[in-house]
């Protein structure tokens, strides 16, 4: 049995027991050499999923039916890999946004949540996602009460609400999938769905289920105050990774459990919600004011587009053309993980912003390109990358889904895709321009601690090399693709 | 190695008058610019007929000292070398005179270029480097008159200078190579010959001072120094002919229409000039309606080379000799203008107006001038008989009107005071700008026999000058002019303050007319007003938008909108599942 | 290391390294800048020059590096790309001399130069595009990099030319995002071909294709400046003189212009282009361009903002050639790619001195300024000319093989157009050089500076931004005056067309 | 069969009276009274352990929670409802669709599709090292579940120690009360630790064990004892994390000895299965204290 | 068995409409915890239905599902509870 998956799974936990026990200095450096520990041995098992394809690992040695098993495809590699590598960036940040043990509550908190994030992925039991979710969900909402003030308390309780409605909707679905079926294995599950009121019901409240926690267009209202309230790291991992978790097992529940081709119309109601989503996130996230809101709602718009990849994968596979279909899934992936990368850099920028200039009101950034210039660069790339413009990422995923979409002749996917970019160039300038507006004084403003410009300057990095040399991620999405025609690799 | 003469004969004026730039080599300037157009001279002389192509200057430039080359190559060096001595005595102080110098210098370049050019491209060059170069000599008194003459010389320019350019363009297009030898036929068999000959003839005809376009002349010459004007009217008019010359079809033709419209057109252009200079007030403004009128003889002349009966040759040689009488009077009529205004002492004054008086006769063609010899040429063409018929009768009417012509500009000259011109050289004026002028009416005064010998040896077959024939034709002339003059008199004595057609006749007219019409400017004025309530208009539709969407974003955010979301978002699903399995 | 695989790549790989390297320089430190500027623009054209030679005898030039399983980044270079490499190459390295000059002593020095570098960087990369995809990324990299160039100044109205910028050139990027994504999914990855890649698709996809030059004639108009969209260009002009210069004569109009000469004759192909009867609106469109461009710089009464409007209609020859179906249209069209480049940068330094040394932008300032700075007059005289078409400059060369190709093609109101683009041209430039040379000079009081040397007067301003105008101005004189030669852009650009018209 | 039906009945009666009450004392007692109704409802489907959890955590410990808020709950605004008609007309047509839906889906999975994975759980009972199915179940097949269960716990704890509540004020002496503690308390260890040693082979086990010591944990702060202040002690904080501490070096260990994670050696998976389940009721416990105190517990 | 399991489940889905419907209706916090309890256990209820269908001996899988589901809700509410107080002492403060 590989090493690497005990650290992977223990390291992120073993941290937080031991910061929760210890909070000083000692206990820190422990705890964030254990995490380290897990994302190397993220890096290891994804060698490990490269050459060897996908892994399956039983839990407690028992089989499918009766234990839980892990199972680990390229999807569920890349998306452990992103987890790593983004936790590693937003701990080097909180090191310096917290400034020793101002909070020393945050790092145990964090740690679980990491820890979380890791497992959601792993397990191919729709009981435990269940469980997984639920125990992101209490450490987000414990993270997002941290800043302490009236408006943040009440906007985690909110959100704290809607998630734990959305995990009830979901746990009834999986009561009727289990009642129905048997079992409680994804692998198992898959196919054997069939079509009856029970099925219609269970994935229709699944998908509302989890739609609601991924805050899809009309379901999004908890997503702005509490990713825009949270301190900086926090709202970094909630937009970039939390959110993707329940999209990540809707993925898995659509494209496992049934069988795609069959629910085109249902497809389209969420393609078509996505693209509401788009062009209404992107309008808000226009009009704000303060900058974390700006980001958040980016992500209520940047969401939308991900939800495309149900109409235009489904719609492929429908015409039997599974090249095409290959080609959404990949833009579809590429996409999470830009976009991760990209949300959560443009999250650890406002908090620096918000450290070093006293206030996120975009009007008070004025000479903010003279003051930090690095940080701002960074807000740059990452809103390339947001844009879809070419040097990024967020290029080759909407490239890949444009050309899915020409193909399948979806002109207004085609139309969103683009007029979603615009719209994002709206709002990623508008912070440009006003911190490039020379103030009469020029505010005097203490340096950027290194750690944080570290973190920020190595999502960047990671957002061009992912432009520039796409090729490996694309690699990793093909294993373990959910084609009919088993694994096209 | 020889063809390197032609450039260097070109462009050596062009190269001092770079040189002319430089703070140290001013002085050594004044010495050497009368003496440019000295290498042109010997070139047109001696050298022989040369042929030389550059492949990689312009699109492969082609130089050719052919014939008709070599005899206008020698009138402007002859004129240039004149006018150079001329403006180095003529200027009140040293530093408008270096200005009046570079340019000067550029204009010649262009001018001796373009004689020997045989290409379209580099002859275009060199006529552009020409135009715009005399541009400055005309307005270089500064006064708002010559600013107004200048701008009216550029804007018709300009307009010779596209008409020109679409017209070489269509005809090269046609020939496929820009060579002077394959344009005519080129244009000959053309389908469109007709809009390309006139595109040329008005191309050409700008600078040549064809009627409606030669408004310019009347108002750029008087502005222009007195050198300046003797070589505008001496040689750069003639350059447009030239340019007939070289790209029109002659004799390829089928139908006579156009040298039946050149013709008349020739004609109209002598009695017009001669009207207009007749009630001019100003000595320069009639010589300027004078070469409008001698214009028409060479216009009449390339009408008569355009005959599609082969007559071209002979035509050719009368036009080039027309060209060299003309200018050679021209320009001493211009010195002597210039020299008057500076001659102080009554000797002086008296030899001036002898000169100026013979140059007048040799243009209204009385016996025993160049003149004459040019009109008898011009009468000899064989060009089929309705020539032969009307040409004696023609050329005698408009012997009179020039003859008339002439009378006026004599008693313009006797009555012109000489301006208070300060001696920028401490001895007498009329000492350094004498040379010059006597120079060239002792040429104009030789010229009967000496034309014919030049014409002949530059490669023009022409029948030498004989005055036994001339006297009866010239008798014919005399005895008709002298009652006349007579019978007019009261009419070319008056004087008046303001001429009847002011100087620049149509364009004055036409100008006026165009600057009551609103400008553009205010034109476009007309719409910015309503711009400002448009912009009003979309603003406030905006912000009643985005109050709206705010609006819509907090109700949103309300719990129970979330749960309405959540409960629609399944039952929708559910719908949707079951609408394909129900 | 086989030179053929790692010469492209070192042509955009030397800016970037120079823009990475001024990062790391402190502001303070302005000699060691310029000479890493300078160092970089020069290796660049050795570089250009060695692979020009290698082009002339016949030797191919390709790196492809794969981005994904069907897409592949191309650099390539080609005879077009020559043409082009060459002109950003020599006007980049005097552009970098004039803005050392002209930035001596304001703030952000490194910032500019970085960017500045980057958007070389950009432009190499546009020029040496093997296939669609490699240019529009460099296409976009291009925008992003001239952004911070415009609003350098930090001033209200630099951000507000710079929105208009962006609102421009981003809805340009993604219409031609949307094309070439859909030429993509027709015929997959599209190499750069003479004779073009669409072709066989005709038959089937008429309306498709004519549907896909609309797309990407509007997302490169945005960068052509072609009439509707033009409004970016004129206001883009609050930038500072060298990177009005750079992008108005250099990088980012060229881009958009190159990048429809590419899509005309090597993604479409010029035959089939004429088949599906997308050039002859597209000639008229540029037409209009150009009379309306010359109309509005008629107008301006700020010396830049005249130079912008010309610049439009100038850009629209360019089009015009290319849409006009033959072989002298296309000659005309790549020669003055090369000649408005050298013209207009020449205008633009000159537009720079004096804004620079006396202040002067508006046009009705420059009155006698030819007496104390006949210099760059001089220079400006040659360059507007050249602008008007009078023979001995570069621009007659180019408006004489455009008007040949127009009649040729038998279209004869391209002639008019060019004529009357001409005089409009003379209207707008000889009142500025009447009013230079011969009118009354106004700041006689002003005391000259006290240094006469044998050639420059004392009037005249410093050396750097002296030198880079005057060159320019001669190499725009020089390339008109011996434009038959085969070195110069006509004779690279007779080349060209032969191998492209060859059968 | 009717005593079913009337269960049921009374079941809706109950939930419906408490989530429309209006006064909130009424409406938690009614809710306590709910949980009780159900714990008997799960009795009756043979699922003694959940009864037991049902009772002890759904209705007692919650109910407690909720008593010590609904104190705070005085305000008037504890009934008010949404204001629009139009509103209300939706959320009661969603509410519809909801139960329709359910109940059509239910109604049609009457009867049972397959064997499921009972016999299989029967089958492998006897190497799960526990006698009782559900046990074997909770701490063997799917002890991953378990495991992250008792993390959602500890993750609860660290919240509410993160939101930095502010401690109640000490309660005056209660004679009564300190009598009743002083009888119930030791009564409720005792039961607690039978609890925790019947469920390797009957109902019972580690979170109902834990519930009763948490009720014992509730009756002494009710007496007076100040959980939340010496909560920052360390002591505390370590039986707080020991229970998910031990669970997950006992998985993690087991893997390195060459098994997949969380796989008992056959031999010791009985006594591992016991150790875990005595460490992790005592963090349980601790925690359900913990739970109780920062919700308001005590004050006026 | 049948008829033990549908009216469990009946009941069990008629208290998930009401508990949504109150959850929905009413704004103030602790109703909102006590229509999500309720719903929560409604939920189990349908599980334990479930379990019940066959004859022999209940389905233990569903059984410690809804253990460990009561133990999720609990850690939820209390933490929604110590939500609500600080909220409080906030207004108060």
């Amino acid at each position: 049995m590989s090493g690497a998956l005990p650290i992977l799974i223990g390291g992120p936990f073993a941290a937080a027991m031991v910061s929760f026990l210890f909070t000083g200095a000692i206990g820190r450096a422990l705890s964030v050499l254990l995490a380290t520990a897990s994302a190397v041995a993220a890096l290891a098992t994804s060698i490990e999923v490269m050459r060897s394809g996908v892994q399956i690992h039983a839990l407690a040695g028992w089989g499918a039916p009766l234990g839980i098993e892990l199972r680990i495809d390229g999807l569920a590699m890349l998306m452990l890999l992103l987890t790593a590598g983004i936790s590693l960036a937003v701990t080097t940040f909180a090191a310096g946004y917290l400034k020793g043990d101002a909070q020393p509550h945050f790092w145990p908190l964090w740690y679980f949540l990491w820890g979380a994030l890791n497992t959601v992925f792993l397990v191919s039991d729709i009981f435990s996602l269940y469980v997984c979710l639920e125990l992101i969900t209490l450490a987000a909402v414990g993270g997002t009460a941290l800043s302490g003030d009236r408006i943040a308390l009440s906007a985690s309780l909110r959100y704290l609400m809607s998630a734990i409605m959305g995990s009830l909707a979901y746990l009834l679905g999986v009561a009727m999938i289990y009642a129905q079926v048997g079992t409680l294995d994804l692998t198992q599950l898959s196919g054997r769905l069939g079509s009856s009121w029970s099925s219609g019901a269970a994935l229709s409240l699944v998908t509302a289920g989890l739609a609601m926690k991924t805050a899809l267009f009309p379901l999004h209202f908890w997503l702005p105050a509490a990713h825009s309230l949270a301190p900086a790291p926090i709202s970094a991992a909630l937009s970039a990774m939390v959110v993707k978790a329940s999209f990540y097992v809707l993925l898995r529940f659509w494209f496992q459990l049934s069988e795609p081709t069959s629910n085109q119309l249902a497809a389209h109601l969420l393609g078509a919600l996505g693209m509401a989503a788009v062009l209404w996130g992107s309008v808000q996230a226009a009009l704000q004011e303060r900058l974390k809101l700006v980001v958040a709602y980016s992500t209520v718009a940047q969401i939308g587009y991900l939800f495309f990849i149900f109409p235009l994968f489904g719609g492929a596979l429908a015409a039997g053309r599974s090249e095409w279909a290959q080609e959404a899934w990949k833009g579809g992936i590429i996409l999470i993980l830009a976009h991760a990368v990209a949300k959560s850099a443009m999250f650890l920028v406002s908090g620096a912003l918000l450290q070093t200039f006293g206030s996120d009101r975009i009007s008070d950034l004025k000479g903010a390109a003279v003051r930090a210039p690095l940080t701002l660069a960074a807000w740059g790339i990452a809103g390339i990358s947001l844009i879809g413009l070419p040097p990024s990422g967020g290029f080759i995923a909407k490239w890949l889904l444009l050309t899915t979409a020409i193909r399948q002749e979806y002109w207004l996917y085609v139309a969103v895709l683009l007029l979603g970019g615009l719209l994002a160039s709206v709002y990623v300038f508008r912070v440009l321009w006003h911190s490039f507006l020379t103030p009469e004084e020029m505010p005097s403003v203490s340096r950027i601690p290194g750690s944080m410009s570290i973190s920020i300057l190595a999502l960047t990095v990671v957002l061009l090399l992912m432009g520039l040399r796409p090729a490996i991620p694309l690699e990793f999405t093909l294993i373990g693709i959910p084609l009919p025609a088993g694994d096209l690799r | 190695m020889n063809g390197a003469i032609l450039l260097v004969s070109a462009l050596i004026p062009l190269v001092l008058a770079i040189t002319g730039l430089l703070n140290g080599a001013r002085v050594a300037m004044d010495r050497i610019t009368p003496w440019a157009p000295l290498p042109a001279l010997l070139t047109a002389l001696i050298a022989p007929s040369l042929q030389v192509s550059m492949p990689s200057l312009l699109f492969g430039a082609e130089f050719d000292l052919d014939a008709l080359g070599r005899v206008f190559l020698g009138l402007s060096a002859v004129l240039w070398l004149a006018a150079g001595h001329f403006s180095c005595g003529y200027f009140e102080n040293r530093k408008s005179e270096r200005r009046h110098r570079f340019f000067f210098l550029l204009t010649m370049s262009g001018n001796l270029g373009l004689t020997v050019a045989a290409d379209a491209v580099t002859f275009y060059s060199f006529f552009a480097l020409m135009t715009f170069s005399a541009y400055p000599l005309v307005i270089h008194d500064g006064t708002e008159n010559s600013r107004r003459a200048g701008r009216s010389y550029l804007r018709l320019a300009i307009l010779g200078e596209m008409l020109l350019l679409s017209g070489l363009l269509l005809a090269t297009s046609q020939a496929g190579s820009t060579e002077f030898s394959a344009l005519p036929k080129a244009i000959a068999l053309a389908p469109n010959r007709n809009t390309i000959i006139a595109l040329l003839l008005a191309g050409f005809g700008v600078k040549a001072g064809l009627v409606p376009l030669h408004a310019w002349l009347p108002l750029a010459h008087p502005a222009a120094p007195a050198p300046a004007s003797a070589v505008l009217s001496g040689t750069m008019i003639k350059a447009g002919v030239l340019g007939w010359l070289r790209v029109l079809p002659l004799g390829d033709l089928e139908s006579s229409t156009w040298s039946g419209i050149l013709l008349a057109s020739g004609i109209f252009m002598n009695l017009y000039g001669a009207i207009c200079g007749f009630v001019q007030v100003r000595p320069k403004e009639a010589l300027a309606y004078s070469s409008v009128s001698q214009m028409g003889y060479l216009t009449l002349a390339a009408g008569l080379a355009l005959e599609p009966d082969g007559v071209a040759p002979a035509a050719i040689a009368a036009c080039a000799a027309y060209t060299v009488h003309h200018g050679i009077a021209k320009a001493a009529l211009f010195l002597g203008v210039g020299a008057l205004s500076h001659a102080d002492g009554p000797r002086v004054r008296v030899l001036l107006l002898t000169g100026s008086l013979y140059c007048g006769l040799s243009l209204a063609g009385f016996p025993l001038t160049t003149g004459a010899y040019a009109k008898w040429l011009l009468k000899s063409i064989p060009a089929g008989k309705t020539w032969n018929a009307w040409a004696s009768p023609l050329l005698l009417v408009t012997s009179i009107a020039t003859a008339f012509l002439v009378a006026r500009i004599i008693m313009l000259l006797v009555r012109l005071q000489p301006d208070q011109v300060k001696h920028a050289y401490g001895f007498p004026l009329a000492m350094r700008l004498l040379p010059a002028w006597g120079s060239l009416v002792l040429l104009g005064v030789l010229g009967p026999w000496l034309l014919p010998i030049a014409l002949r040896s530059a490669g023009l077959h022409v029948t030498s000058f004989s005055a036994l024939e001339h006297i009866g034709g010239g008798a014919a002339l005399v005895l008709w002019t002298t009652p006349l003059l007579y019978i007019g008199r009261r009419l070319w004595l008056r004087t008046a303050a303001q001429p009847a057609i002011p100087p620049g006749d149509l364009l004055t007219f036409v100008g006026s007319k165009l600057e009551r019409l609103t400008p553009i400017s205010k034109f476009l004025a007309v719409f910015t007003p309503w711009k400002k309530p448009f912009s009003r208009f979309t603003q406030i539709r905006t912000e009643g938008l985005i109050k709206a969407v705010v609006r819509m974003e907090e109700a949103q955010t309300r719990w129970d909108f979330g749960m309405i979301a959540l409960a629609l978002t399944w039952t929708t699903l559910w719908v949707f599942l079951h609408w394909r399995t129900g | 290391m086989n030179w053929n695989f790692w010469l492209p790549i070192f042509l955009p790989l030397s800016s970037l390294v120079t823009a990475l390297l001024i990062l790391v320089i402190r502001e303070n430190q302005h000699r060691l800048r310029t000479f890493v500027n300078l160092l970089g623009a020069t290796l660049k054209i050795v570089m250009v020059a060695v692979v020009g030679y290698g082009v002339y005898t016949q030797h191919a030039y390709e790196a492809r590096m794969p981005l994904s399983l069907t897409l592949d980044l191309v650099l390539r270079v080609d005879d077009i790309s020559l043409l082009f490499l060459a002109l950003s190459s020599t006007l980049w390295f005097l552009t970098t001399i004039f803005a050392v000059g002209y930035l001596e002593g304001s703030p952000h020095q490194s910032r500019f130069f970085c960017f500045f570098s980057l958007c070389m960087t950009a432009t190499m990369g546009i020029s040496l595009a093997g296939n669609l995809i490699t240019f529009l990324i460099f296409y976009e990299m291009l925008t992003l990099a001239t952004y911070p160039l415009i609003v350098h100044r930090g001033t209200e109205k630099a951000l507000r030319a710079g929105r208009i910028y962006l609102a421009y050139t981003l809805v340009g990027g993604a219409v031609t995002l949307a094309g070439t994504a859909w030429i993509h999914t027709l015929v997959g990855p599209t190499q750069f071909a003479h004779g073009g890649v669409l072709a066989p698709l005709a038959p089937t996809h008429r309306h498709q294709l004519q549907a896909i030059f609309t797309l990407m004639i509007v997302g490169l108009g945005v960068k052509a400046a072609l009439f509707p969209l033009h409004g970016w260009l004129p206001t883009a002009m609050v930038a500072p003189a060298p990177v009005s210069a750079l992008l108005h004569a250099v990088a980012v109009v060229k881009a958009g212009v190159f990048g429809i000469v590419r899509l005309i004759y090597d993604v479409f192909g010029v035959k089939f282009a004429v088949s599906l009867g997308v050039l002859a609106p597209l000639s008229w469109l540029a037409g209009f361009t150009i009379v309306y461009g010359s109309i509005r710089a008629l107008f301006q009464h700020d010396l830049k903002r005249r130079l912008a409007y010309s610049t439009v209609s100038q850009l629209s020859y360019i089009v015009l050639g290319a849409a006009v179906f033959g072989a002298s249209g296309t000659i005309g069209a790549l020669a003055h790619l090369v000649h408005q480049g050298l013209m207009k940068i020449t205008l633009f330094f000159c537009a720079g001195i004096l804004g620079e040394t006396w202040g002067i932008h508006g046009v009705d300032e420059l009155s006698g300024i030819g007496r104390r700075m006949p210099l760059t007059m001089g220079a400006f005289t040659i360059a507007a000319f050249g602008m008007i078409g009078t023979p001995p400059m570069a621009g007659f060369v180019s408006k004489w093989y455009l008007g040949l190709g127009g009649v040729r093609a038998g279209d004869y109101w391209v002639l008019a157009v060019l004529i009357a683009s001409s005089v409009l041209n003379c209207a707008y430039f000889l009142p500025i050089i009447h009013d230079a040379w011969f009118g009354k000079s106004r700041q006689d009081s002003v005391a000259l500076p006290q240094r006469r040397s044998l050639v420059v007067p004392a009037a005249e301003t410093s050396l750097p931004l002296l030198l880079p105008a005057l060159v320019t101005a001669f190499m725009s004189l020089t390339a008109g005056l011996f434009a038959g030669s085969h070195f110069s852009p006509l004779g690279a650009a007779r080349l060209i067309t032969e191998r492209m018209y060859a059968p | 069969m009717v005593l079913d039906l009337l269960l049921a009945a009374s079941l809706l009666l109950t939930a419906w009276r408490s989530l429309y009450a209006n006064d909130p004392l009424q409406a938690v007692g009614l809710f306590v009274a709910y949980g009780l109704l159900l714990a008997l409802a799960w009795a009756r489907l043979d699922a003694l352990d959940v009864a037991l959890a049902e009772a002890g955590i759904g209705a007692g410990l919650t109910g407690a929670l909720l008593l010590g808020a609904s104190r705070h709950a005085a305000d008037r605004s504890f009934s008010d409802r949404i204001a629009s008609p139009m509103m209300r007309a939706f959320l009661a047509a969603g509410a519809l669709s909801l139960t329709s839906i359910v109940a059509l889906a239910l109604w049609s999975l009457r009867k049972p599709r397959g064997p499921g994975i009972a016999p299989l759980v029967s089958a492998k009972l006897s190497e799960s090292g526990v006698k009782h199915p559900v046990t074997s179940v909770l701490l063997n097949f799917r002890s991953w579940d378990t495991l992250l269960e008792i993390g959602v716990l500890v993750v609860a704890a660290f919240s509410i120690l993160a939101l930095r509540l502010a401690r109640s004020p000490p309660r005056k002496y209660d004679p009564m009360l300190a009598a009743l503690v002083r009888v119930m308390v030791p009564i409720l260890g005792v039961c607690g630790g039978y609890l925790l040693w019947a469920g390797s082979h009957r109902p019972g086990g580690a979170f109902q064990a834990g519930a009763l010591l948490g009720a014992a944990g509730v009756l002494l702060q009710l007496a007076g004892y100040d959980l939340l202040a010496d909560s920052a002690r360390r002591g505390f904080r370590a039986l707080l994390v020991v229970g998910f501490g031990t669970f997950l070096c006992v998985g993690i260990g087991v893997s390195t000895l060459g098994h997949q994670i969380l796989e008992y050696p056959p031999t010791q998976a009985g006594s591992l299965i016991f150790w875990i389940e005595l460490v992790a009721t005592i963090s349980i416990a601790v925690t359900l204290n913990l739970l109780y105190a920062a919700s308001g517990s005590g004050a006026t | 068995m049948t008829a033990q399991y549908s009216v469990y489940a009946l009941a069990g889905g008629l208290l998930v409409g009401f508990a949504f419907h109150a959850l929905a209706i009413h704004t103030h916090v602790l109703k909102r915890i006590l229509a999500w309890n309720t719903l929560g256990s409604a939920a189990f209820l349908v599980f334990g239905a479930i379990a019940r269908r066959n004859t022999g001996a209940p389905d233990p899988v569903p059984h410690a599902i809804v253990i460990t589901g009561i133990v999720v809700a609990i850690s939820s509410t209390a933490l929604a509870l110590a939500l609500a107080r600080r909220i409080d002492e906030e207004n108060k403060k």
